[in-house]
């Protein structure tokens, strides 16, 4: 157990490294951060200070080199824009992130695994179609159409919502619909398919034969195993909804990673950039090994070996 | 002993050659949603082909002071029969650069599906087939991909490099590989396992060979299947960077950049995004019909 | 009709409608049976002939797909399928109850054997938690589980098949149904473990008022336990009647075909040494598989194959006989280098297939040719047969007219017409298939043929057509064969030799006449004993079946 | 486990507090822009928000009239040019800063000194690098040395330099990356409006300094509360704007502003900026494609645009054509130099002339306004001139036109909001990176009205630059930018041309 935790820890260190460095080598491709920093009125000897005060004029590996053994040492650097501290920023912001995403996490949980179960319980009824059709559509639906016209419906026309920010738990509704809706369908389906096969089963068969109710059939029986690989999946998701945030952040003005993200991009602050990437890779990591986890707590044969 | 084994093969001898292709073919023409989503994009193709034959006007064609005509179905006293959809915010008629919209989606759906598919699934039938070291080095390059943010990554290196046609298809291309991997990677591991690949080996079949005429046949379905979905995913990727600025350069006639052009206007002309937004959802819509058409017939079939 | 009691079960012209006209209307048609109290009675048939439906229709759990559209299920007095789906659930569990055939999957792996057995009484009777705890160890040790209050803890994947089956059995028990359906409840386990399992089966029958459906196709298994038979075929009965009138005097050809199929005791013969050369040379051949750990597990180290040595001579069948894990089936593919052996020598006709590169090694592998045992995972669905089978040839080096004469070649000598050519392994039974694979093998000409399990999926008159085929063969071509089975009695018919494996491991070597008649080791002996039906003298049928005459088997 | 799911969204919604409402009611005017703002410091936050907010918190000496042209007096109360190198200021006396403590010469000193020490680190050194130092008189007058005779040195002082109290930044340190940790500062000035909370990126509010010193230029201050916060997307702004989440906004959209406008939800305004539009060439055929080292080819160019439409069309009524490489109304700009007008007809001829009859493919650049560069892309595909649109970031793209690789380029520059030709004319042709002909004649021009005080002898050696410039076609210029404002209909707003938004002079109707 503590050999596999270390090797876990260790693969989760490689990604990062690997993850870094090609975020790093956005440097080769980059224009001059100097200018970038410096704004448009910047000189040519202002730009000359802000590269040797950042380091720029030292060759990319050596940059890299820096970078990777303050990174080490709790260091992420420091923004180029915001002048503060990389890794305070994202801290600061990544609750919200994470509120983001859990709410629409749970809201496309609470969407999806009951369509699903409902769906695989009457393959090709009215229900199930409903369903698919939801899941189609939602694939289809690009989620910053659908975020703005929520807005437009709920926040300008109607006035229930508020339109943008995250100051209460209202500010959070649309965005987590927009961002959730679109895990929905993947989960939707992978729970439709897991109760089918799961019902399939030969213990289904067995439990049928013992008496057992319908109800405790469906939810003790079958969807305690068919949920198995939802969490796999789920888990993943919620990684990707971290990563995916940038469009509804934005448009719905969170002040979360996303957002940053964005920002960085705009203005080319690439150690705030280097730093997301990296943090959001360390999250899918440990998101999985979490989802491992909650798998085996799930599934005693991979528990009890 | 024979009137056990029951020599049904007699009648055989006149019964139709089923092959795969032909089953999953007849399959497939009693499959609503497939057919639907097919006669969708067989439709978008055709506008996509004969574009130049179907578009009233010149997509590029501006004109500064006939800008935002609303279109016909609007009580407008602008609106006109000459511009049926209307014009764009540079005075270029509507319903033209949406017609040539469909060569960009298309070009870009495919092109990025393209080059996805054939980095994943030579990534996933190595991984599968070769299993081992290579699998090891190829699932670390699968987990790296899968923990980067493709959103983010894709704004981060097309904002840096500057965006075009090109840059915005390499970079999705680049980016979306890791379904194909995966699914190949475990639909080869299966076919791998399975005994004909072994006797191909008995038989003296190389490694090639064994890939391409013993895995590939049995795993095509799945990567049909991803293709299609990661088809729409890029589709939908190009539209978001469109969205946020970064994707298709004008005054190329995209969906995703009409759509971004328009977005400022949605909440006052809420028809300059609905058209290419529509158009873009079909198109989705019908590609994602298809996929799930695709993975339903091509589904393998029960032994029995 | 030897005994008087009313029937327990009593099902009157029932037909199950198939839903789709595939072959037939109907899954079953016209049946009509009864099963009284006490009693054991044993549905036979094949694949298909509808025995499960008819079990399954009895306990309401027919598939929604499949429609009840004649006849009545009378149980203890009542049409079972007049109920709704709350009666009959209530009757579920508590007066009648059910065994599977596969033990691996018929229990729910989410939770622990003890709670899936109690589950039982929580949902027919208002025990509480002690009772119910009291009630289920008693039932594991009735059904003769050690240490029931480990075992009540367990989950099923840390159970073995046979454990896992009398697990079944303790929670169709658990009530004291009046009828007990097992659908082959011994099929898919080892012969060894079998012959416990129907031993149990027959002392909880002296001990419970139970009747018992036994669903089975293997008439030794009949012979072991049944006391009344039906024989069903294509959803017919052809023919019931008590044990001893089946078993000894077959009325219907059908059920004379069957019982002419089983594989029965070698005679006693004398093992030739033959002056043939060597054709297989093995030495100290070892592999041990790794498997890696993960978070929960630690990483386990198997010997499959441990320091075995062999040798075989040209036209000589050589039987490896072993049951499930004991590596048989690893031993054949690194004869083949399908994997790679950690250590040892093989040499196959001059050739060291051990030391090879796998470069160097595919000019040779033409020596060597195997049959799978899954007819349906041996063929590449997506290629025709054509394609397929001059595959081989092509490889190496034969010109394609020269490689398609000799696939029409062995079409015919494989029994299959030549169209089959065109045609996709779909199309073809599980039979045909393994006809086609043997063609497939052959055609490269190899000095070795193994088959491995090349059988064991096959009804048991399919099996005896592939065995004979494969002993023509081998007589015509002057192949060597190795024939690797769990089934001692399918060794029987078809080997000269017999190597007996365990746990990686040759624990006896020798004729076939003499592994039978004087077995030396333990195993052996307990393989040998464990065979069902050992008391049934089965009829000679040359008289009934004028066909049959052309047997061969057995003979060199 | 789904109760668990339940129970943890109800306490994820509950934990959260209801939002505050805006606008007049609460006497808090509500504004965004797309920036994020991290740190409350005019110097070490190079944003357009931070001039804004540094008006807002902070008072620099001397405050530019917008109405007369002239300097108002603010934290000085007198002036007087020693030599064309040092000026003496009398300052004002009894101005607090918001912690209390009393303004008077030391900070000054303090400031200037901190900003004109290279080693301290301010990012944009042009604004600070030609003060050479301040030196103490007596508690209420202090002396300015500057570097060499700068004339715009008071453009600077009002747009730019915001006096700190002494020891202001003593609490920040430099880090290891040479950037200043600011985190231990608290802002604090003389402004009419002080800080009362800030969440970086996220939010600046403000509350009224009820002690800012009365009868200076900057009046009283009105609104009790003048809260800041950050939203990315426009059409965001625009919801917010019209559900009354916001008061203020800037930067709308031409068509969102017109039609914002039609709904009477919100007021808006056009107002001219210092910004301008240009075409700049690579004249020297550095970036490999050679079609744009012949005047012809750029004349061709500038006929075939129609600049007027543009301007009228996309910009903004304010907007105006302009055939001079400067604003009209900066200092010594002049329009009375060479033009092209519109006429296609001409610009095919040229093309034929040198040698194009049908016409190129050639690259464009392009950073900001992208419907502006399509429509530049649209009049030259009408004469035949092919245009592939890359679209840079500005960073991106001043490297790639500074390194020659940029055949042509629609770029802009906003002088810093001075009004003098010396911040753009001279910015781009004096012979520097930055200079796409790198014209001796230019330069020495440029030179000659630089280094003189005399507003004849620059008017003059800036007309003789503006001319060549225009002559030659180093660059097109295309249109002055406007911006659109939109504001509540409560409130009393009035933009002004120099992008400095006085909300500190707003009040309630």
């Amino acid at each position: 157990m503590l050999a596999f935790l270390l090797k876990r820890l260790s693969m989760a260190v490689l990604v990062a490294l690997t993850v870094s460095s090609l975020t790093f080598s956005l440097n080769f491709l980059s224009g001059d951060p100097a200018i970038a920093l410096g704004g448009e009125s910047a000189t040519e000897a202002d730009l000359q200070t802000i590269r040797e005060t950042y380091g720029y004029d030292k060759p990319i590996p050596v940059q890299y080199i820096n970078w990777l053994t303050r990174a080490v040492q709790g260091d992420l650097g420091q923004s180029h824009y915001l002048n503060q501290p990389v890794s305070e920023e994202i801290f600061q912001r990544l609750p919200t992130t994470m509120a983001l995403g859990l709410c629409a996490l749970v809201f496309a949980l609470a969407l999806s695994i009951p369509l699903g179960v409902l769906a695989a319980i009457r393959p090709n009824s009215l229900l199930d179609r409903f369903a698919l059709t939801i899941a189609v559509v939602g694939q289809a639906m690009p989620s910053f159409w659908f975020g703005l016209t929520m807005m437009l419906w709920f926040a300008i026309n109607w006035r229930i919502l508020p339109v943008s920010g995250s100051d209460s738990w209202k500010h959070f509704v649309m965005p987590s619909i927009a961002l959730g809706y679109y895990i929905t369908p993947g989960v939707m389906r992978l729970t439709r398919a897991g109760m089918l096969e799961v019902l399939r089963s030969d213990y289904i068969r067995t439990a049928r034969a013992k008496g057992v109710s319908k109800f405790s059939l469906l939810f003790k029986h079958a969807l305690r195993n068919a949920i198995i690989p939802v969490v796999s999946l789920a888990a993943v998701q919620f990684g990707f909804m971290l990563g995916g945030s940038i469009v509804i952040e934005t448009i719905f003005a969170i002040n979360g990673l996303g957002f940053l993200a964005w920002e960085s991009i705009q203005r080319a602050d690439l150690p705030m950039m280097q730093a997301i990437v990296l943090v959001l890779s360390f999250f899918y990591i440990a998101l999985t090994f979490f989802a491992d986890v909650l798998n085996a707590w799930l599934d005693p044969r991979i528990r009890i070996g | 002993m024979s009137t056990l084994e029951n020599n049904s093969l007699e009648p055989m001898a006149d019964a139709p050659v089923l092959s795969p292709g032909k089953v999953m073919l007849s399959h497939a023409k009693s499959h609503r949603g497939l057919m639907l989503g097919g006669l969708v994009i067989l439709t978008i193709m055709l506008v996509a082909i004969f574009a130049p034959l179907l578009a009233p006007h010149d997509p590029y064609a501006q004109v500064l002071s006939r800008k935002l005509v609303p279109p016909v179905w609007f009580d407008s006293s602008k609106a006109t029969w000459d511009h049926i959809l209307g014009t764009d915010h540079l005075g270029r008629d509507y319903l033209s650069r949406l017609i040539y919209g469909a060569r960009i989606s298309l070009l870009i759906g495919f092109s990025a599906m393209l080059i996805s598919g054939v980095i994943g699934t030579v990534l996933g039938i190595c991984a599968g087939y070769f299993g081992g070291r290579v699998d090891m080095v190829i699932s670390f390059l699968i987990t790296t991909r899968l923990s980067m943010p493709v959103v983010l990554v894709a704004l981060a290196v097309i904002s840096i490099v500057g965006s075009s046609l090109t840059v915005v298809i390499w970079v999705i291309g680049l980016l979306i590989w890791d379904r194909f991997a995966v699914v190949v990677r475990s639909a080869t591991q299966q076919v791998r396992g399975l005994d004909f690949v072994a006797s191909a080996r008995a038989l003296g079949s190389s490694t090639p060979r064994i890939l391409f005429s013993e895995v590939m046949p049995n795993i095509s379905n799945h990567v049909i299947v991803i293709a299609t979905l990661e088809m729409a995913h890029a589709i939908l990727l190009e539209a978001a960077l469109s969205f946020l600025g970064l994707g298709v350069q004008p005054p190329t006639p995209s969906w995703g950049l009409m759509i971004s052009d328009a977005k400022g206007l949605m909440f006052f002309d809420g028809w300059l995004i609905a058209v290419p937004g529509t158009a873009l959802f079909l198109l989705v819509l019908a590609i994602n019909l298809v996929g799930d058409g695709l993975r339903d017939v091509t589904a393998p079939e029960d032994r029995n | 009709m030897t005994n008087t009691t009313k029937p327990i079960l009593s099902i009157r012209n029932l037909t199950v409608a198939l839903p789709v006209k595939i072959e037939r209307a109907n899954a079953v048609q016209n049946l009509t049976f009864d099963v009284r109290p006490k009693e054991i009675l044993c549905v036979v048939g094949e694949s298909g002939s509808g025995k499960s439906i008819t079990s399954l229709a009895t306990m309401g759990l027919l598939a929604s797909s499949l429609r009840v559209t004649g006849g009545e299920i009378e149980f203890d007095g009542r049409d079972v399928l007049t109920l709704d789906q709350a009666e009959h659930n209530a009757l579920r569990g508590d007066r009648m109850a059910m065994i599977f055939q596969e033990p691996m999957t018929a229990l729910n792996p989410a939770y622990t054997v003890g709670d899936q057995i109690a589950e039982v009484f929580r949902v027919h009777r208002d025990y509480d938690g002690d009772e119910r705890r009291k009630r289920t160890l008693k039932l594991l040790e009735e059904v003769r589980l050690p240490d029931p209050e480990r075992l009540y803890n367990s989950y099923p994947h840390q159970l073995s098949g046979g454990q896992r089956q009398r697990i079944m059995i303790a929670m169709a028990l658990a009530l004291d149904p009046k009828l007990l359906i097992a659908d082959e409840p011994t099929t898919a386990l080892d012969v060894t473990t079998q012959k416990q399992i129907l031993h149990l089966l027959k002392q909880l029958n002296a001990n419970h008022d139970a009747g018992i459906m036994f669903i089975t196709h293997d008439f030794s298994v009949v012979a072991e336990i049944a006391d009344r038979v039906v024989v069903m075929r294509h959803g017919q009965i052809v023919e019931q009647g008590t044990a001893q009138e089946v078993l000894s005097n077959p009325q219907h050809p059908y059920t004379r075909a069957l019982i002419d199929a089983v594989p029965r005791r070698a005679q006693d013969r004398d093992h030739v040494v033959s002056e043939h050369p060597v054709v297989i040379d093995v030495q100290n051949l070892n592999k041990t598989f790794h498997t890696a750990g993960s978070m929960f597990k630690k990483s386990r180290t198997v010997s499959a194959v441990k320091n075995i040595s062999f040798q075989v001579r040209r036209g000589e069948t050589l039987g490896i006989v072993g049951e499930s894990g004991s590596g048989k089936t690893t031993l054949v593919r690194c004869l083949m280098r399908l994997i790679d052996p950690d250590s040892g020598a093989i040499n196959i006709s001059g050739v060291d297939f051990a030391s090879q590169t796998s470069a160097a090694l595919r000019q040779h592998r033409k020596d060597i040719q195997i049959v799978f045992q899954d007819p349906y995972g041996s063929l590449n669905p997506r290629r025709t047969i054509g394609s397929q089978l001059i595959q081989g040839a092509i490889n190496f080096g034969v010109s394609r007219e020269e490689a398609w004469d000799r696939v029409y070649k062995l079409l015919e000598i494989v029994q299959m017409p030549k169209y089959s050519v065109h045609r996709y392994p779909s199309q073809f039974s599980g039979g045909q298939r393994q006809r086609l694979c043997i063609a497939r093998a052959l055609v490269v000409n190899p000095k070795v043929l193994i088959a491995d399990e090349a059988v064991s999926a096959l009804d048991v008159s399919i099996q005896r057509e592939v065995l004979k085929l494969i002993n023509d063969i081998r007589d015509r071509l002057g192949l060597t064969v190795i024939f690797i089975t769990h089934d001692l009695r399918v060794a029987a018919q078809i080997c000269d030799e017999v190597l007996v494996m365990k746990h990686g491991e040759v624990v006896e070597r020798g004729g076939v006449g003499r592994i039978f008649t004087a077995p030396e080791h333990d195993y052996t002996k307990a393989l040998i004993a464990a065979q069902p039906g050992q008391d049934w003298e089965i009829p000679m049928m040359a008289e009934f079946a004028p066909q049959a005459a052309a047997r061969k088997v057995g003979t060199l | 486990m789904k109760s668990i799911k339940i129970s943890l969204l109800v306490g994820l919604l509950a934990t959260t507090a209801l939002p505050a409402m805006a606008g007049k009611a609460q006497d808090t005017l509500n504004w965004a822009t797309d920036k994020e703002v991290a740190v409350v410091d005019p110097y070490f936050s190079v944003t357009r928000e931070l001039v804004i907010m540094g008006h807002m918190g902070w008072d620099g000496l001397v405050l530019f009239n917008n109405e007369t042209g002239d300097f108002d007096p603010l934290l000085a109360t007198g002036w007087e040019w020693k030599s064309n190198t040092v000026v003496e200021f009398d300052l004002r006396q009894g101005v607090v800063f918001h912690d209390g403590s009393t303004f008077d010469a030391d900070d000054v000193v303090y400031t200037i000194n901190f900003l004109a020490d290279e080693a301290n680190g301010v990012p944009a050194q042009s604004v600070v690098n030609w003060m050479k130092s301040a030196t103490k008189i007596d508690q209420y007058k202090v002396r300015l040395e500057l570097v060499q005779p700068f004339p715009n040195a008071f453009a600077y002082l009002a747009n730019e330099i915001s006096i700190m109290p002494e020891g202001y930044y003593d609490g920040s340190t430099i880090g290891a990356d040479g950037t200043r940790d600011l985190s231990g500062v608290t802002p604090n000035g003389t402004g009419p409006y002080r800080v009362s909370d800030v969440r970086t990126g996220k939010y600046v509010n403000w509350d009224k300094n009820e002690n800012y010193f009365a009868d200076g230029p900057k009046g009283t201050p009105q609104i009790g509360h003048i809260n800041f916060r950050t939203i990315g997307e426009t059409n965001t702004q625009l919801a917010e704007l019209m559900t009354g989440g916001l008061d203020w906004a800037w930067d709308v959209p031409k068509e969102q502003a017109l039609r914002l406008e039609d709904s009477g939800q919100v007021q808006v305004v056009n107002e001219k900026t210092l910004r301008i539009s240009y075409l700049t060439f690579d004249v020297t055929g550095s970036s490999g494609q050679d079609y744009f080292t012949d005047q012809k080819v750029r004349a061709a160019v500038a006929h075939a645009i129609n600049r007027e439409a543009i301007a009228k069309e996309l910009v903004g009524p304010a907007s105006v054509v302009i055939h001079s490489a400067c604003h009209p109304e900066q200092f010594g700009c002049t329009e009375d130099v060479p033009q092209y007008d519109y006429d296609p007809e001409k610009a095919k001829a040229l093309l034929a002339e040198a040698g194009y009859p049908d016409g190129f493919d050639f690259d464009l650049y392009g950073y900001r306004e992208r419907e502006f560069t399509e429509a530049v892309i649209g009049d030259l595909a009408a004469v035949g001139i092919r245009a592939k649109l890359n679209w840079l970031q500005y960073s991106s793209l001043l490297q790639a036109l500074q390194n020659g690789k940029t055949p042509v380029a629609q770029m802009t520059w906003g002088s810093s909001s001075i009004p003098d030709v010396a911040a753009i004319t001279s910015h781009f042709f004096s012979g520097s990176a930055d200079d796409p002909a790198k014209d001796p004649r230019t330069a020495e021009a440029l030179r000659r009205g630089d280094t003189s005080v005399d507003p004849e002898v620059r008017a003059e050696a800036y007309a003789e630059a503006l001319n060549i410039i225009s002559e030659e076609l180093y660059w097109l210029p295309m249109f002055t930018y406007t911006k659109y404002y939109a504001f509540s209909n409560d409130l009393n707003f009035t933009p002004t041309a120099d992008e400095i938004p006085r909300l500190y002079e707003a009040s309630w109707k």
